[in-house]
């Protein structure tokens, strides 16, 4: 089976973040490119909303609002007692693992495009939707009752945030815009999406690179975790997908959103919300680890619990 | 120009707190401020500067002895303990010291 | 009728500044957007002027090259004397008006061939001839006499900006190489251009949206001007238009130069040419106001004025 | 390191006019400068460097108290009316100061 | 013959900066456009090579790597003796011209492709392979024997350079991908190339406009070398090109990458290598001389020269 | 605020030397630096900030008089003679001056 070409960039810029090359892309243009891959997968998702009803999506949109409840409640006590860590710490790390990380969502639709698997056109949709309820929880973990005052500030942090901003943002003007609308702004978002997702490849594994020092730090318990976390949250997408009667495509998308750790929305979030949570414990696990291992070997197996799952 | 001193006071932190910070420093009455992107490292490890999450301000403040007190003095309360940052101030000549 | 989705890209960056999200187009991203769109709009109208002859072009050039002498004229004394501002703040906003906004241009042009309504395709060169008189007279109306030992630097500050450099450079490469030889160049100067178009979109939002706020500090008087002075050029312009003999969409295309309002060359001239006007007062007005107003309202508008003069 | 002091010069200000006021600059007798990109805020309101009519420059010139006189007269008396501007200076030891 | 439209944005660039119009590029989104030219023109080579075998191409790389050791031999002792230069400038002046410059490479492709000539696709590679040589023979000039315990840190210097991982890198992924795994980046990459290098060779333009001021300070031999040192490397370089059986388009290529001066990699490992060498000089003399007469007459010379060769 | 005195030391120095610079000075016992992309001017010309090899960095460090001293003198041998650079200090308030 032939490995995409996108991955070959990651892997490049692992590997020149590992020699220590001093190619980066810039910091501005590496923000270009993630705002561009924001829009695209928010339009694309909202081209194909503008042929649905949005009624028929509302029990999907419910289970995986909840499973995005779940998810955290799942891995908090894994890491407060298993892994002694901090409260604070371990409310951080479980809403990164309970969000969704949009570049591992990208590289998994482009794997399944590539093997001709299709999966339901609304999946940006739900990786929206994924994006907030871990934050909540994860704040409610961290400080209980404390947090009282700070929902209304919170929501806005959330709510503001880019990441959520672009990918809304985009699925609204695809939606309003529908298929013929967004047909001349297509060459940019549509055609060009995989060169661009390419870019933002690269510089990723040139952050992964810097991240893998950091590993060492924290310690055996982060690194199991990083691994072990995807495979059950995997494991529980799949079966929900499963139980949404999602095609095998469909499936294989919600274990990997499953599976994915944010490192956009979720460390913007909890550095405010959260400040005495350590940024770089849960950016080291979701960089570090669970990103490339979702994105070279995960992302792979998910298919494969999806098939065994639909046989 | 006229030689009397004003305090000039440096904060280099994490940029995610930007707005926050800015907030504070004009609630203790600063009456403007600069800022410039950075990286840099220091007790809490390296900020490369590569991306958001890792990028540093350095916010610079002329303003009198007492404002820039009690500017190090909320701002340390609120921020010290959780962020990356670090603070100094020195006296510098300016011209209309009572603008500031 | 369908709403042209670049529009809700503008929607999106205005929003997202509303509610003070922290998403924005780099600087560096935003000047490559704009560097992009101005060369892409020069080369269109190179290519096409490669295949008429100049001297057919004469009296439309000469004529709004006049109307880019006359507005500023006519907004002075309103200026001046209705909204009592200093002479160096009329002389300056009177430039900005009657100078033109490639933004405004680039999004009629769109809506146009959205509608499938044509236009002279030399319509950029009229837009690069329509941005400097403006400025001239505006510098004559805030210095008088005062004015005359500087001509020589402010002719080069006019001509070497960026905005202008890359317009006219754009022209006269598409003009040299014709359309055979931008061929190659095409994927990103026009096919990405609507794509292009709607990150500088998204941009110009939030821009907008933070000029709102200062709009309630200069007062009642400069809302009025920033809305009706382009109902009264677009007006000036489409009759002019019609005197022409242009089409229908030419007309339109004339009628939205004349109603838009510079905010990259002209703010940049008079910064350095008249120093003493407050440059956030005009940037506030054709910024803040007269842009949103002709993106969203004003060319439709235009369009139907433009058909009623025809009629 | 010699000890003998040599003032450094800070002007913040609008980067419209970057090119003639290092020309000033350079005029008044400085040997070098350095330039920094910034953002703001003071009594000419937000300048939040987004884009070009937005942006802020820093200019730092290490130059003798002497020179920094002439410059900040000059500077004043051309764009502080009209510009966006806060300037100041402190002392600062360097190797070697002959070379300012 | 028709010019091509690319050198039109060159000598735009070039105009803008000799009238000191503060049109640039903003330096991130030159480095992005770097990045996307070196990745393209690996890709390219590497696609090609996946169609070849290695071993029928060793001859050629022999070839050319030791044509990559004599250039500067042969240029050392003329800057050395004739130009009275201190060592260590004359060694690194000399690393300079025996190494080879992208963007001279990017304009060669382009104009035989617009003449619709033919040249041996893994042109690429032997662009990668003459990167290196000059370089470790300018230290070993400069330094001789002291340069002994160097050079560990040199290796890594070169082979982590920006220019050598992203062209490396990406031919590595066009051969491991191929032509079909390309397929899906190929509007980035390959589309939007001419756009990309035309906005590249823009800002090209203005940084040669900015280093022409300082050839006066150099003296009139650094002239002479800089228009005669790549007539003398092209004729070698073309006359290897026929010995090594290449076709005429094959011959005019390696005769520019012989007549082409670097300006990344090279300038990059000799400050940090050789740093008593002034970087101004070889600077001024490659992208103030070389680049622009390569660009501007010398391509369209070297063809001449090829196909004088194979007559 | 404490008022015991520590030192800010900045280099103005080409950005092709950042890392080997960085080593030099955290070898010399600094805790922490703050880098800010610059351009500028000097004895060795101009160096426009316009692309990789013409860029300059500001290297800001807080730290004793001691080790500033050291600093200077290592990288003052390392670096001064082919290198642009401009190196000075002066002494600056700062909050816990044991960090540094
Ligand atoms: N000794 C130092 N000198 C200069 N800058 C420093 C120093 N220590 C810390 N910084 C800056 O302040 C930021 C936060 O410091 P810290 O909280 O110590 O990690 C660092 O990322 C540096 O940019
Ligand atoms: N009190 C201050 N402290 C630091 N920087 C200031 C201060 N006031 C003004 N500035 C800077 O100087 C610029 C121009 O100031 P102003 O002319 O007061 O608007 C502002 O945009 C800020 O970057
Ligand atoms: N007098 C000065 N004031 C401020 N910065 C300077 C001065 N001289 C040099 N610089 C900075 O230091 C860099 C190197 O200086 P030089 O080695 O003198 O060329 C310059 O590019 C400037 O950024
Ligand atoms: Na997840
Ligand atoms: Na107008
Ligand atoms: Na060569």
């Amino acid at each position: 089976m032939s490995f995409d070409p996108i991955l070959l960039f990651f892997i490049l810029g692992l590997l020149s973040g590992v020699v220590r090359s001093p190619l980066r892309l810039p910091p501005q243009a590496y923000e270009l490119v993630s705002i561009i891959l924001l829009l695209a997968i928010g339009l694309k998702g909202g081209v194909e909303l503008s042929s649905t009803s949005f009624m028929s999506l509302l029990p999907q949109i419910l289970v995986v609002a909840a499973m995005g409840l779940a998810l955290p409640l799942l891995a908090f006590p894994v890491l407060k007692i298993a892994g002694r860590f901090p409260r604070a710490d371990a409310a951080s790390i479980a809403a990164h693992y309970g969000s969704v990380s949009v570049g591992t969502y990208a590289v998994a639709a482009a794997y399944l495009a590539n093997l001709g698997v299709t999966f339901e056109a609304h999946m940006p949709l739900l990786l929206v939707i994924l994006e907030v309820p871990a934050i909540i929880v994860g704040v409610w973990l961290a400080k209980g009752a404390a947090a009282n005052g700070q929902w209304r500030s919170l929501a806005h942090e959330i709510f503001s945030g880019k990441g959520i901003v672009l990918l809304l943002g985009g699925l609204a003007i695809g939606w309003i815009a529908g298929k013929d609308g967004v047909a001349t702004i297509e060459p940019l978002f549509f055609d060009a999406f995989k060169g661009v997702l390419a870019l933002f490849l690269l510089e990723m594994g040139v952050i992964t690179a810097s991240k893998l020092g950091d590993l060492k730090k924290y310690g055996f318990f982060l690194v199991i975790f990083a691994i072990g976390m995807p495979l059950v949250s995997a494991i529980i997408g799949g079966w929900l997908g499963l139980c949404l009667s999602l095609s095998v495509g469909g499936t294989a998308m919600l274990a990997t959103l499953a599976a994915s750790a944010s490192y956009i929305a979720v460390p913007a979030a909890m550095r405010i919300s959260v400040p005495e949570a350590n940024p770089s414990l849960s950016l080291t696990a979701s960089l570090g680890l669970t990103f490339p291992f979702n994105v070279l070997v995960g992302i792979p197996l998910y298919l494969e619990i999806a098939r065994w799952l639909h046989a | 120009m006229q030689n009397e001193s004003v305090v000039l006071l440096t904060i280099v932190t994490e940029s995610s707190i930007e707005t926050k910070l800015i907030e504070t420093i004009k609630a203790q009455g600063a009456q403007g401020y600069t800022i410039t992107d950075a990286r840099g490292e220091g007790s809490r490890g390296l900020r490369s500067g590569s991306w958001g999450e890792e990028s540093n301000i350095r916010v610079e403040v002329l303003c009198s002895a007492a404002i820039a007190e009690k500017i190090e003095s909320t701002v340390q309360a609120k921020f010290y303990k959780h962020f990356a940052m670090v603070m100094y101030n020195h006296p510098v000549n300016v011209l209309r010291p009572d603008k500031f």
